[in-house]
């Protein structure tokens, strides 16, 4: 029998010309500005360059054994870490605790919904600079309120303070994230049907018992997705980067350097964008496999 | 009656509850006698399921008072009320298998392990879903899952059952196994139910007696028999039946001594039932009332009550077919046992004296 | 005119074969239904007629001319989708103009068409809302009105009653039959509902896993199936099925269910050669068994009563006999019991036998 | 009774929480607002502001606002912000389209390649791009930044778009097609206004990462690009820092975006609830 259609081409013929003619902005963007440098990027890992003259001088894989001997490196992936860890367990939990608290029926929840979203409109900078303002050790009413409480020495610092700056950055950024991540429980709660919590009351359940059987089995994938977006805005978020140059630039004494910083100062600061390139290689890798468990879980849910 | 033979009635009195304006049920009361199936059916918006729901105690009456047994349950939590309740969304615990999800009703009051398995198990029998129990429910059929929601509500026990459309979500023929496998499990248990939806079939067919809402308000009470065949007003009469009840407005007519239903294309004596309908109407604008099994198609051309109608399109359903049948500018559908028709053929139907309804236009209220 | 002919058509989705070399031809003016459960191609084959999906192999015509390479646009159909598909930023006037717009009408006539159109429906006091403010019954309607604007030469409904409430959907069947041949259109509606199928088509096409396993009236797909398949689809409530062994003994021909036999000897020359002795099926309508508080025949057979549904203006009685659950249809009148003894008596004439094996209709 | 009593209790408990919460959002903002109020000496002097009365001056706002560099930084991120937003949800939605809609060769890889770029550090292609940008010779231009900015948006806008495109029904688009409107022109004709909602979420998430951005700005703007942020920085580690001034500036640079957030603060949570931010 003759048709006039190809059996290899299974589609309708203006549906691929339309989608050629809809998609190339985006691909040549991509490609010139996305795909060509991730290429380059790789290359200059194995190269020595400087922004100044452009001219890569190749030296193997001289930059990934430095990587391994730099005592800055491991001490900004240790901080990397420990900040992340505090960023999740403290940031996530205290994130369902708000979205709890703002799916209870109100007065005025509506205007404190819309407060939530400050912190998250709010430039990373000018978060770091307000947070500054509150916490610092000479002006900041929060340490002079537990200093006349007898709660703090004089003039306590914990930006200033070696052991303490971090945790102090990990609470500049909860700031911000948290209310993000308490919408995202939120969103996950108005899909919680009614059906099951109220069948729960029927058949006899506390509030305790409904939350630990009934919500948080059905909060499980959001959960997850919040872990994960807690690491990355730890990890290789911009965020993170904007708080640690804004109020410490990596100190006191390196205290506050993670990697993301560092690669940072490594390319531009101090001019080695071939060795920046590699450390950021890295957060790379690392923030891959993030996102694979990320594609993973979000696979399961659909 | 329940196992230590405590009469297990409900009885609301006077319930009302507002959501802002609107007045979702207003000042309803009803008893619903133990061990009956009692259904509660109206169209959706007519305070059926803010009705259950207040009987359930997940939603607090402005005023009146429940009553299950004797207790008054008003300021009574959900848990405390002994109740079973099916919804119509299936309410399934995530990451719970079926063992589990039956298991829960028991195991939120602290059973024994034995007690709980043992009745898992019987009720998982009863359904018929032994074999299913160790699934994770994702992976169960529609049907399943509508059981283990019964399967929930019954497992322990509880004085009252409460079904809000719990056949809704199924497709026409699963409802139809579903309908009948639920008439069995009644006919089995004989305890209180109360069972909500807006299909009337269903109600038809599985109530002892059936409460019919509109607007927040009982239009009538009483059993599927009587409903059907002496609805009390015009919404009853179009509500219950498919296809529903033909209306057809007409006026009362009198020519000397005889009275006449005119309905312009034609008219319908009614002089035998005059007196009645002269008493209780407020005007002569009156709409007549008969349902599409009562319209009979005749050869003999010399019956009474007859009217000649056109055979307009034909609906055959195999056994029966339905008629759809113009007279003048009026529709009407006959359900009969199939026939040879034909489009634009001329038949003579009787419209039974016996079956005929009339309802008065203005207040709707049925007079015969 | 507006004949459409569908031929040898094929869809590959993926491994999965939705469509599966399917031919048939749709007269002028004809109503045809495809009816068979979700799944079964119904939706592919109108939306490969449409034009939306193009077919693996096979070629469509549209009054004898092959249509495979036209947009859908030019194919002279209009397709009404089962979620209606209206615009909902548009208001219903604006629904109903917009296939005229399209095809650069001039205003004046898209008015004149769409206020008729909108007549005809009874829609025209709706012509200023929004869909987002419209009943289910009412959204059909336009959804209706928007296909029938162009006076296309072919209408393809996809379950186009599928969204409405039981009740409207009864009263809207006669409706659309009835708008249907007022419009003279030519027809393909598909849906899952034999009810629908059986009320509404001049002609059926049984569809099952891609394939078309019986096209003939409504009387012929009712009363002479000819697969295990169709039988049971077709028919509410559905067909008794039983397990049987279709034997000759002393001369006489029995069908023996294990719960009891019945004689068939009088449909021995409708029984196809070489199929005695073979694992059969036996078919019976649920209105075609009689049921008595008496034994009323000597082929009586005794039952016990299970559940009753009056289901008016009949009721559904279903019964048990030995392990075997049977529907039987009877009048309102027939009193029983739960548990209560009743006989059933099979109306000999009307029974279908399939072959076990091939699924086919033997008797 | 008891049943009443317990809900009270516990409705007097949410109260407290929602205060506690709210000032934990807001106190940072309130004493922001307070010190860009202050003069320097008044803000140095103990005890700190709530636990002192003080007379609010407009000083800092003047100099900042005299501030010739303040206000060339507030143009440019405008301008960068808008043509990165623009460029962004035109392309962004075009391909997001095709991804959404449309059956290719490839549809699904793209759709991989989308999510796995999205996932990526920004500073993993920073490096590259600030080199690209150099050899272009865009480095430390508008439209160097505007691309660098596009780099940081288009793959994530892209992802939330196909996301949004994908709840418009397939079948209103089929009958678009039976109406005879083509696929490009039923983008821009019915799909954007269909899916206003989202698109417009979008486009304000999208100004706001723009505008917000500190690190690619401070990077590709060197000397005669300086964006807002870069220059909010420069107040905090400048030598000589006069806090009441870097308040008032830092007030002023998220007064756009907060607004926006305030204003839109409806459509914002409607967008976030129905899962149009994943």
């Amino acid at each position: 029998m003759a048709t006039e259609h190809d059996p290899f081409m299974p589609r309708l013929k203006t549906e691929s010309r339309d989608a050629a003619i809809l998609l190339s902005p985006f691909f040549v963007f991509v490609a010139v500005f996305i795909i060509y440098p991730l290429i380059a990027s790789f290359y200059f890992t194995l190269n020595d360059l400087t922004l100044s003259d452009l001219k890569p001088i190749f030296i193997g894989i001289d930059n990934y054994l430095e990587l391994f001997s730099d005592k800055l490196f491991q001490q900004a992936l240790l901080q990397t870490l420990a900040y992340l860890t505090f960023h999740t367990a403290v940031g996530v939990p205290f994130g369902l605790a708000m979205a709890l608290l703002f799916n209870q029926e109100f007065r005025g929840r509506g205007f404190a919904r819309a407060c939530l979203l400050i912190p998250w409109a709010t430039p990373p900078i000018v978060a770091a600079m307000l947070m500054y303002v509150l916490l610092n050790s000479g002006f900041g009413p929060v340490p002079y309120a537990f200093e006349i409480a007898g709660l703090l020495p004089a003039q306590f610092t914990i930006f200033g303070n070696p052991d303490l700056a971090l945790l102090g950055l990990a609470i500049v950024s909860l700031w911000k994230s948290c209310p993000l991540f308490a919408f995202l429980f939120l969103s996950g709660l108005q899909n919680l049907p009614s059906e099951v919590v109220e069948s729960a009351r029927v058949y006899g359940a506390s509030g305790v018992a409904i939350f630990r059987r009934v919500t948080l089995p059905f909060l499980k994938p959001v959960l997850a997705v919040n872990c994960i977006l807690s690491g990355i805005l730890a990890l290789s978020g911009t965020q993170a980067f904007d708080i640690v140059i804004g109020i410490t630039n990596g100190g006191p004494g390196y205290r506050t350097y993670m990697l993301y910083f560092l690669a940072w100062n490594q390319a531009f600061p101090w001019n080695r964008l071939g060795y920046g390139s590699t450390i950021a290689y890295v957060v790379t890798i690392i923030a891959v496999v993030f996102a694979l468990v990320l594609l993973r879980i979000w696979y399961k849910r659909k | 009656m329940t196992e230590d033979g405590v009469v297990a009635r409900v009885k609301i009195e006077k319930l009302t509850k507002r959501f802002g304006e609107v007045v979702a049920v207003d000042a309803i009361s009803a008893e619903i006698a133990d061990g009956e199936l009692t259904c509660m059916l109206g169209p959706s918006g007519c305070g059926k399921t803010t009705t259950l729901r207040i009987i359930a105690g997940l939603e607090q009456q402005d005023e009146g008072d429940i009553y299950i047994g004797d207790t008054l349950v008003n300021d009574l939590p959900p848990r405390d009320r002994d109740i079973g309740m099916v919804f119509q969304f299936y309410a399934m615990y995530p990451d719970k298998n079926v063992f589990e999800q039956l298991a829960f009703p028991l195991r939120m009051r602290k059973f024994p392990k034995e007690e709980i398995n043992k009745r898992v198990k019987d009720v998982a029998e009863m359904l018929e879903i032994g074999n299913l129990l160790k699934e994770p429910v994702s992976r169960l059929t529609v049907g399943d899952r509508q059981k283990i929601e019964i399967g929930r509500a019954i497992v322990r026990q509880p004085q009252v059952y409460l079904f809000d459309e719990p056949l809704t979500n199924l497709d026409a023929k699963l409802r139809a196994q579903m309908r009948a496998e639920l008439k069995r499990i009644q006919n089995e248990l004989k305890t209180t139910t109360i069972y909500v939806t807006h299909d009337q079939l269903e109600a038809m067919i599985l109530a002892s007696r059936i409460a019919i809402m509109d607007k927040g308000k009982i239009v009538q009470y009483d059993t599927p028999d009587r409903l059907y065949e002496r609805p009390s007003d015009l919404f009853v009469a179009g509500f219950i039946g498919t296809p529903p009840m033909n209306f057809v407005d007409c006026t009362l007519t009198r020519d000397k001594d005889e009275y006449r239903l005119d309905a312009g294309d034609f008219k319908y004596d009614v002089t035998d039932m005059a007196e009645l309908i002269r008493k209780s109407s407020a005007g002569s604008e009156l709409i007549l009332g008969i349902r599409p099994e009562d319209l009979r198609i005749t050869e003999r051309a010399t019956e009474r009550d007859t009217v000649e109608m056109k055979v307009d399109i034909l609906e055959p359903l195999g056994s029966r077919m339905i008629v759809n049948l113009t007279v003048g500018s009026h529709y009407l559908k006959a359900n009969t046992r199939a026939m040879p028709l034909k489009p634009n053929e001329k038949v003579k139907i009787v419209l039974d004296r016996n079956k005929i309804h009339i309802f008065d236009k203005k207040t709707s209220t049925a007079i015969v | 005119m507006g004949t459409v002919q569908v031929e040898n058509i094929s869809k590959k989705f993926g491994d999965r074969l939705a469509v599966d070399n399917v031919s048939f031809e749709v007269r002028d003016r004809e109503l045809m239904c495809l009816l068979g459960p979700s799944g079964a191609g119904k939706s592919t084959i109108l939306r490969i007629i449409a034009g939306l999906e193009p077919p693996d192999e096979g070629t469509v015509r549209i009054d004898g001319k092959a249509v495979n390479d036209l947009p859908p646009k030019d194919r002279d159909l209009a397709m009404m989708f089962q979620s209606y598909a209206l615009y909902p930023n548009k208001t219903v006037y604006d629904n109903l103009a917009f296939p005229l717009k399209s095809y650069k009408v001039a205003e004046a006539e898209i008015k004149k068409t769409v206020s008729e159109v909108a007549k005809t429906l009874g829609i025209t006091p709706l012509l200023g809302r929004l869909p987002g403010q419209l009943s289910g019954g009412e959204r059909q309607r336009v959804a209706m009105g928007r296909a029938i604007v162009r006076k296309p030469k072919v209408f393809l409904l996809d379950e186009p009653l599928t969204n409405l409430d039981a009740k409207l959907r009864v009263n809207m069947r006669a409706e659309l039959k009835r708008l249907q041949r007022e419009l003279g259109a030519t027809t393909i509606f598909a849906t899952p509902d034999q009810l629908e199928a059986l009320t509404m088509s001049d002609r059926i096409a049984i569809m099952s896993q891609g394939r078309i396993l019986q096209d003939g009236s409504p009387d012929v797909i009712y009363e002479h199936p000819n697969d295990f398949f169709t039988a049971t689809f077709v028919g509410s409530p559905t067909m008794n099925i039983l397990d049987c062994d279709l034997e000759e003994k002393n001369g006489r021909i029995t069908l023996n269910t294990g719960a009891f036999s019945l004689d068939v000897s009088k449909l021995a020359e409708l029984i196809r050669e070489g199929t005695l002795g073979s694992e059969a099926v036996l078919g019976v309508r649920p209105e075609h068994i009689m049921l008595t508080r008496e034994r009323s025949a000597p082929d009586s057979i005794a039952a016990e009563v299970y559940v009753t549904e009056r289901t008016r203006p009949e009721q559904i009685v279903h019964l048990k006999v030995g392990s075997i659950m049977m529907q039987a249809i009877a009048p309102l009148a027939f009193q029983s019991q739960l548990g209560e003894k009743a006989w059933m008596t099979i109306d000999v004439a009307k029974i279908h036998v399939f072959d076990k094996r091939t699924q086919k209709a033997i008797v | 009774m008891a049943y009443r009593k317990r809900t009270l209790s516990r409705r007097i408990g949410v109260y407290v929480c929602v205060l506690l919460v709210l000032g934990f959002i807001l106190s940072p903002y309130l004493l922001g607002i307070v010190t860009s109020f202050e003069s320097e000496a008044e803000l140095v002097g103990r005890p700190p502001f709530p636990f002192k009365a003080i007379t609010p001056v407009l000083d800092n706002y003047i100099y900042i606002l005299s501030y010739m560099p303040f206000s060339l930084a507030f143009i440019d991120s405008a301008l960068v912000a808008v043509t990165t937003t623009c460029f962004v949800m035109i392309a962004g939605s075009m391909g997001a389209f095709a991804i959404a809609h449309l059956r290719f060769r490839g549809r699904n890889f793209l759709f991989n390649f989308v999510v796995v770029v999205y996932m990526l550090p920004a500073l993993a292609m920073l490096i590259p791009i600030v080199v690209l940008l150099k050899e272009l010779a865009l480095l430390d231009t508008i439209i160097g930044m505007v691309f660098a900015h596009s780099v940081l948006l288009l793959p994530l806008m892209t992802w939330f778009l196909v996301g949004i495109y994908e709840s418009v029904p397939a079948d209103i688009l089929e009958a678009l097609q039976m109406d005879g409107t083509s696929r490009i022109r039923s983008l821009f004709r019915e799909v954007i206004p269909l899916s206003r909602f989202g698109f417009f979420l979008i486009l304000v998430f999208s100004f706001v990462t723009s505008w917000n951005d500190l690190m690619f700005a401070n990077t590709v703007g060197i000397v005669s690009v300086k964006l807002l942020q870069p220059r909010i920085l420069e107040f905090m580690s400048g030598a000589r820092v006069m806090h009441t001034q870097m308040a008032a500036a830092g007030i002023l640079s998220s007064l756009p975006v907060v607004a926006l957030a305030i204003v839109l603060q409806r459509q914002i949570i409607a967008g976030i609830m129905k899962g149009a931010i994943k």
